[in-house]
């Protein structure tokens, strides 16, 4: 029998030890009625061997070819070390870091991660983390409204619209999760250059608690965030970004859009050294201004010192939290994405800063060439970072099953999302993607669009 | 190794060479919203990367290397076989929205994990995408609310808790839009049925608890309180936490709970990464079975498909949760088996029960000394407190001077100075034993030589940090000096 | 540039330090004529992900179906644990445990191997390690050379005669090495139930020095090893045994062939835990009496005690090897395979005699169930372990080349180790391979026999 | 941990379950050849064999968690992307036995590596087969031997070797069946080139050799060796392990060398895991090509293939070496590239005559101080050790204390109470500063308190071990008690 270390002496004795016959015995405050065995036909346990054969041959099965679609999960290269390291047992396997003194280096390894997630975003305070993007850009959204106290004074309506081209599926995460708060998650349209348009927002009565924004959008269309973060600030409305951290090695962190930047920072840490592996486990971050410090979920670590004045990590702002606090904490979140945080600090560290812009520089590029030899029409007129949607003039989800199982993930049909760009394609290549695959992906496409 | 951290080993110029991609010119980003200073990351060599990241990871107590008996965590063996199962390529490199006809071997995965579960919870509907058991919480009072709602009861708002349920039950209720309402619990552990009759009413929408309870034994009268919220209008949520304790001979479907929430990553054995990530699949009863959050994993004739559930309170996150932590627990039941599943409710069960044995003849008080143990159970260290001054926490401390993780202290919290032990069953008898000696060792030293328990650790990293100076003066960050 | 860490500051604050201009400076003792710099075409440096996909199309290019060829290397299930665990950082990239105090782990573990090893050879001492089998061979055959004094004295000439199914490729290796010290090696007859056949010793004026026989053979055929054992032990003839460790936990052990045992037992680890990777790295181990031990070539490691009389892990009798004994040492031997030998002592703690038994009995009856399934008669009457020599009836080269493109890795033509068994392969099923997967061998070799 | 071994977790009956294949029987296996007893190898759960060994692994130092100046060694950064790259699947399941028709990704990688070596040592052959250094310098050897006999020259059986050449160069001599005769070196560090031609004559086989030379310094003269060999009728051989020093800047090849190894786990920086395994490739002029062990990669028309050289000296293990090496090593070269290349020997250069230079100013006396160190550089304590009582190897323990791995000791050996210190390429020069500051550190402690250097070190899991006792006493294996 796998993983339980008893042999029959060992048994003997601890049934011996605590005065009971049988195992069984163990269980005789379980009422008899509530008792049962596992249903259905029993399954014998496989050993190791068997079961990674299974597996093997699942996952052979599901191996595609060349990958063009991003959408918010990035196949992007990760340095060896980075999941060798993760993959340590003293990090894959220790728990949340409640005993500091015996937790330094997950401690430590997350107080370099909130760094190096403010130096990115430009923001004061880093928490260590949320579940994912969608799930973090909820948690953005409910921060925004406990902490708007104009809002509240004002009594203004817990409205939190959201700009046009935010991802689809963040969108329906957010409102799944704070619909039961009452709070109403309008959509801003987008416009032809695929970026928000705000005028929609003109005329209300009162401005919107917060304001949630995209950038780079779904679209990969880079949004005009100065003139949005000015719009925001100037009438108390907070500004939610959601980014792409590896975007931030280039493009200007949200602290300085505008004038006054952004309040709350989210985003999903995928393009930071974890796989795509179906898209999770990956990670959602969150940061904010200094004032706001306190209205952040999650885990956060702070530096301190030991008793012999050394210094030292700890977890702090614990009174947020759901342990201490409980119905008032800032949100309910315990276990997090830890160890992906983990991952994606050694990843940071590996690339640098000079890397990251790099590997996003050459996403760019690489997307250009992409859409240079696809010869189809882009969809939207402002500039793109390294995804972008084309048009291909006919219904593109048979066109994208066609290239699946021709071997070519071609690109998301957008379809679903947006039953306005049924024929449009969102299609990424990141800095992995190499001419000839390119190449493929051009053919297999006209190949598909002729038939 | 000190505090030094991965900024103070940087200096400018200086990379991991072999990790840059040929640099690409990008010329048509507007100027405006380019940044022009870059983050300060550290610039440091891919050497001095991993020798910083080694030597932290050196630092931390787990599971691979020390003994865990964390209450209420299950922090059991993480099988590394099936680690390197959900690490197989092609389902590493597998796109989260790749088309289904492309991803049968994932789906099919996903599938079995389902049944496997639904099984174990004794219920008909299991969603799979919670990304840990708050998220599971979160969804099953949506659930719960979106039901009523349903029934055209929208002003069942309350969420009932025993006292001492975990901080996450309460936290998830608040994050739900309700309020939340706590039952007092008897002396022995059970709930104070006198207490929730007089809680329940017209606007109870549920009961959460766990079974076995916070308290670590098994709630005798569960289908007593069932039938009273039931009688109430209100619904059960079953917490997951505690599965362990029963895997495989009671299933929380047959107590009367309406939805239920896995912690796969106690439960199913997969890594706690040092906080995360896990998985909280959520299953529910026929009734429930349509809120479900989505997406499902259905099977037909034309292969495995996706699809939501027709009422379903909508999507949690973008994808599909932690699918590699789903696939993770899949390998580890079919490890495991039938046969397997029930030894684990068994074994987890003898060693807390083992354990309590041999502290209680070792001198020290259990909570609920009546009362069998489940998988796990508490001590307090009140009397011990107060005749020596030394507290859980110093308790709690000096344990890890001795190879060993600290138990969770001060959980639940109307048991006062206590320690919630969890061995599970994964741990060997000498590992139980010398644990056993330890705290013998450190009763000893509470009376003859209190002052080392109190400053105590003292052969970690670190001595004892300051926790009120880290929330006082806030440093969050490295700066240049 | 990859790995060097100096910035340029760095660099001048070091030139100044040494009192030099430039790097170019400290190669001034070099001769101008002997300076060169790579000739041919530069290769400009790939970055680890270019590098990363080059090996990975290289290695697809190779992937093969299931494999049914032994011959010293199987494909065994190795626990996932096994290589996790060695190829920890601390483990993987430590040097040879010269320091005892900061190598505790790597000396604990190589005694804890020594340990295994001599439980299953049943002998009393054992060394962590040679390269590997028929390196091995050679050490243990010099080594029988050397530790034959009887012979000495008596001037018996330096003879070693291998029995006729000693792995060909071992027997080769061991000849390159062991020529240079003027041993003879000659072979044995194999008779027609796959054993040696001693009879060709008999009449001899002086006895060889020592003799060879391996359990089981190349064939996969089981030696009389007690009748062998016997014949050396009457003649002063040193016996050694060149065993696979896996069928040990199965098979009599060496120290138990015959009244006296064996002296020496080698062979390769790689059945304990090694992937088959090409046949390297893997590692070999020898195995001796007591009174041998000083004879041993390559690292021992006993227990000690420390300063405090706490026990303790060192490298021990050094002055057996080149650091210390130069050309006196028993073996030229430095690095050797201790990072396979870490692997294989995590491997057999995994696995325990049990699981070894039930693996090398799985084994056994997959080969069975191949030999029955291929319907080709066997080409030896005696009891064979888990490989077997089969008759396909016509030349074998071929067969199995049309086999490998048919995606079945199909056994071992034999005709180039043998001439008189150019119609044979030698085929082996371990436990990993299926039932499926021996009816695909079955119907490829059906089909590639009908051609 | 203490040195609880294994074997004292054991318990009978226990086991690792998920390891165990279906049980099947074979009856047609002799009763006679059958064992009885089953050996006693340890019965531990799956989750005490990970612990054990994850904790065993912690008590070592290594490149990844420390610095290691360990001379002649060239413990450099090892690449976890060669790591992982040569464990893609389709090369971790490679039979070594495959038909060449099946194998071409394979063989094209050894070949790529074939050429970059034969390029590095500037010679036109090269077989990848030897294991290590010292069966290359057996195979070199050998080859010599061969090429003599080649010439009816059979009474060539004398190798020369310089005074402090490493241990594996004499004893490679004597298992070839050769007599060594040892050449003086001079003052400078320099062989004695009226001692050489003093040496030579009609037995000598060849003379082996490093440049630089183990006294970490250029033979400035080796042409002139060279020409006294070659005119003697003798060959050169020459041993790799020091070509971090030249590598991109000078050629083997071109000083007058016959044949030569590469130790590809200092050079080519693969890992050295703890012992082994390495690879030695042995490289030779044209004359010698013919008589390189097989087997060798060609490439044809048709793809690549296995060959044999005509006259070789036959094959030195059953397989094509240590395969997975070779694949590392390819990957290392691969990321370097001819530029890389050259900076490995600069950059080694310089780090070695930096910390020459520092520790000189520390006060430490240098073997050589008129020379230019090579990538590695002696310094002797013997006058320390006469004022103080505290020898070399007090230094070299005491050191581990301060998380630094100790230098060589006592290698060469003609050079009194030596640390010979080798920094390596991928070290950064705070590394290196820290290693001066902990020299002189306990320089300081050697005048002011030599007790806690005689004792050291003081901060690893075992005190300083009694070596006596471990040979005196032998201990090879644990027995029950
Ligand atoms: C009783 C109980 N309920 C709920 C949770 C929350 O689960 P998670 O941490 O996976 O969100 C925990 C976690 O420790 C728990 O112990
Ligand atoms: C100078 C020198 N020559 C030869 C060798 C032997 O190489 P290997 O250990 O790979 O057999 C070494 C190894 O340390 C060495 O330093």
């Amino acid at each position: 029998m796998p993983f339980i270390p008893h042999t029959a002496a060992d048994t003997a004795a601890m049934l011996r030890a605590i005065g009971v016959a049988d195992i069984e015995a163990l269980f005789d405050e379980i009422p008899d009625r509530l008792r049962s065995t596992p249903s259905g036909t029993p399954r014998a346990g496989l050993s190791e061997m068997e079961m990674r054969r299974r597996f093997a041959e699942r996952a052979a099965q599901d191996a595609t070819g060349p990958c063009f679609v991003g959408a918010g999960c990035y196949d992007h290269h990760i340095p060896a070390a980075v999941w060798d390291l993760a993959s340590r047992g003293e990090f894959m396997t220790a728990y949340t870091p409640y005993q500091a003194e015996a937790s330094q280096g997950t401690l430590q390894v997350i107080y370099e991660f909130q760094t190096m997630l403010c130096e990115l975003t430009g923001m004061d305070a880093c928490n260590a983390s949320v579940y994912e993007g969608g799930a973090g850009l909820a948690e953005a959204v409910l921060m925004a409204v406990r902490a708007n106290r104009k809002a509240a004074r004002a009594g203004w309506p817990r409205t939190v619209p959201m700009a046009g081209a935010v991802h689809p599926l963040y969108v329906q995460a957010t409102r799944s999760i704070v619909c039961n708060q009452g709070i109403d998650v309008p959509m801003l349209p987008y416009g032809d250059d695929g970026r928000v348009d705000l005028t929609a927002l003109d005329g209300l009565a009162a401005p919107p608690v917060a304001l949630v924004v995209q950038q780079p959008n779904f679209f990969g269309v880079l949004e005009d965030v100065d003139a949005i973060a000015d719009w925001a600030a100037e009438r108390g409305t907070l500004l939610v970004a959601c980014v792409n951290p590896l975007s931030l090695a280039l493009l200007k962190p949200p602290s300085a859009w505008g004038s006054a930047g952004a309040d709350i920072v989210c985003g999903d840490g995928q393009p930071l050294g974890v796989p795509m592996a179906s898209g999770g486990p990956s990670f959602g971050f969150l940061c904010s201004r200094q004032a706001l410090v306190r209205q952040l979920p999650g885990r956060i670590v702070g530096r301190t010192e030991d008793a012999h004045g050394e210094p030292g990590f700890t977890l702090t702002l614990q009174a947020r939290e759901q342990h201490i606090r409980r119905a008032k904490a800032t949100s309910n979140i315990c276990t997090n994405q830890g160890l992906l945080v983990t991952a994606a600090t050694i990843h940071m560290s590996l690339l640098g800063a000079a890397g990251l812009r790099e590997v996003a520089a050459a996403s760019c590029a690489k997307t250009r060439e992409l859409i240079h030899a696809l010869r189809r029409p882009r969809r939207f007129s402002a500039p793109c970072f390294h995804e972008c949607v084309i048009d291909l003039g006919c219904p593109a989800t048979p066109v994208v099953e066609a290239l699946a199982r021709d071997g070519v993930l071609g690109g998301l049909a957008l379809g679903p999302y947006f039953a306005e760009l049924a024929h449009c394609v969102l299609v990424c290549a990141t800095e992995r993607r190499t001419s000839a695959e390119i190449e493929r992906f051009a053919t297999a496409l006209r190949g598909a669009l002729s038939n | 190794m000190g505090a030094q951290t991965i900024f103070d080993l940087s200096q400018p110029g200086r990379g991991a060479g072999a990790q840059r991609p040929s640099p690409a010119a990008v010329d048509d980003l507007p100027a405006e919203l380019r940044r022009d200073a870059a983050p300060r990351l550290p610039q440091v060599s891919e050497l001095q990367a991993l020798r910083h990241y080694t030597n932290l990871s050196r630092a931390n107590f787990s599971i691979d290397s020390q003994f865990y008996p964390l209450g209420s965590c299950t922090m059991k063996y993480n099988p590394r076989g099936a680690h390197r199962a959900a690490s197989e390529p092609g389902f590493l490199t597998r796109h989260p929205l790749a088309p289904a006809s492309v991803s049968q071997g994932f789906l099919a995965c996903l599938h079995d994990l389902q049944e496997i579960l639904k099984n174990a919870a004794g219920m008909p509907a299991m969603s799979l995408t919670p990304m840990a058991g708050a998220q599971g919480e979160f969804a099953g009072v949506a659930m719960i609310r979106a039901w009523h709602d349903a029934q055209g009861d929208a002003s069942r708002r309350e969420i009932l808790v025993p006292a001492g349920a975990h901080g996450t039950n309460p936290a998830t209720a608040a994050m739900c839009g309700c309020t939340v309402r706590e039952v007092a619990v008897r002396d022995h552990g059970d709930v104070d049925l006198d207490a929730l009759k007089a809680a329940v009413g017209a606007n109870t929408a549920g009961l959460m608890m766990t079974n076995p309870s916070t308290c670590g034994v098994f709630e005798r009268r569960v289908t007593d309180i069932a039938a009273i919220v039931h009688d109430a209008g209100g619904l059960l949520y079953y917490d997951g936490a505690n599965l362990n304790a029963i895997l495989g001979k009671a299933k929380p479907g047959d107590m009367g709970f309406d939805v239920l929430h896995f912690n796969l990553h106690k439960t199913f054995a997969t890594p706690h990464g040092g906080g995360g990530p896990g998985a909280g699949p959520v299953g529910a009863t026929a009734r429930l079975a349509p809120f479900l959050p989505g997406p499902i994993v259905e099977r037909t004739d034309g292969g495995y498909q996706w699809a939501e559930p027709p009422q379903s309170i909508g999507r949690l996150s973008a994808f599909m949760g932690n699918a590699g932590i789903l696939l993770r627990a899949l390998a580890y039941a079919l490890m495991l088996g039938t046969e397997g599943e029930r030894r684990v409710g068994e074994f987890a069960t003898l060693n807390a029960n083992y354990l309590a044995a041999r502290l209680k003849d070792a001198g020290f008080d259990l909570a609920w000394p009546q009362r069998r143990a489940s998988h796990e159970f508490i001590i307090t260290l009140a009397a011990l407190a107060r005749r020596h001054g030394v507290t859980a926490m110093d308790f709690a401390k000096r344990l890890l001077d001795f190879g060993v993780h600290a138990p969770t202290t001060y959980f639940p919290l109307m048991v006062p100075e206590c320690l919630l032990i969890e061995p599970t069953e994964t741990e060997c008898k000498e590992e139980l034993d010398a644990f056993v000696a330890a705290m013998e060792r450190i009763l000893a030293e509470a009376r003859d030589d209190p002052e080392t328990v109190r400053t105590a650790p003292h052969t970690m990293p670190v001595k004892r940090l300051d926790d009120v100076k880290a929330a006082r003066e806030l440093d969050l960050r490295w700066r240049p000096q």
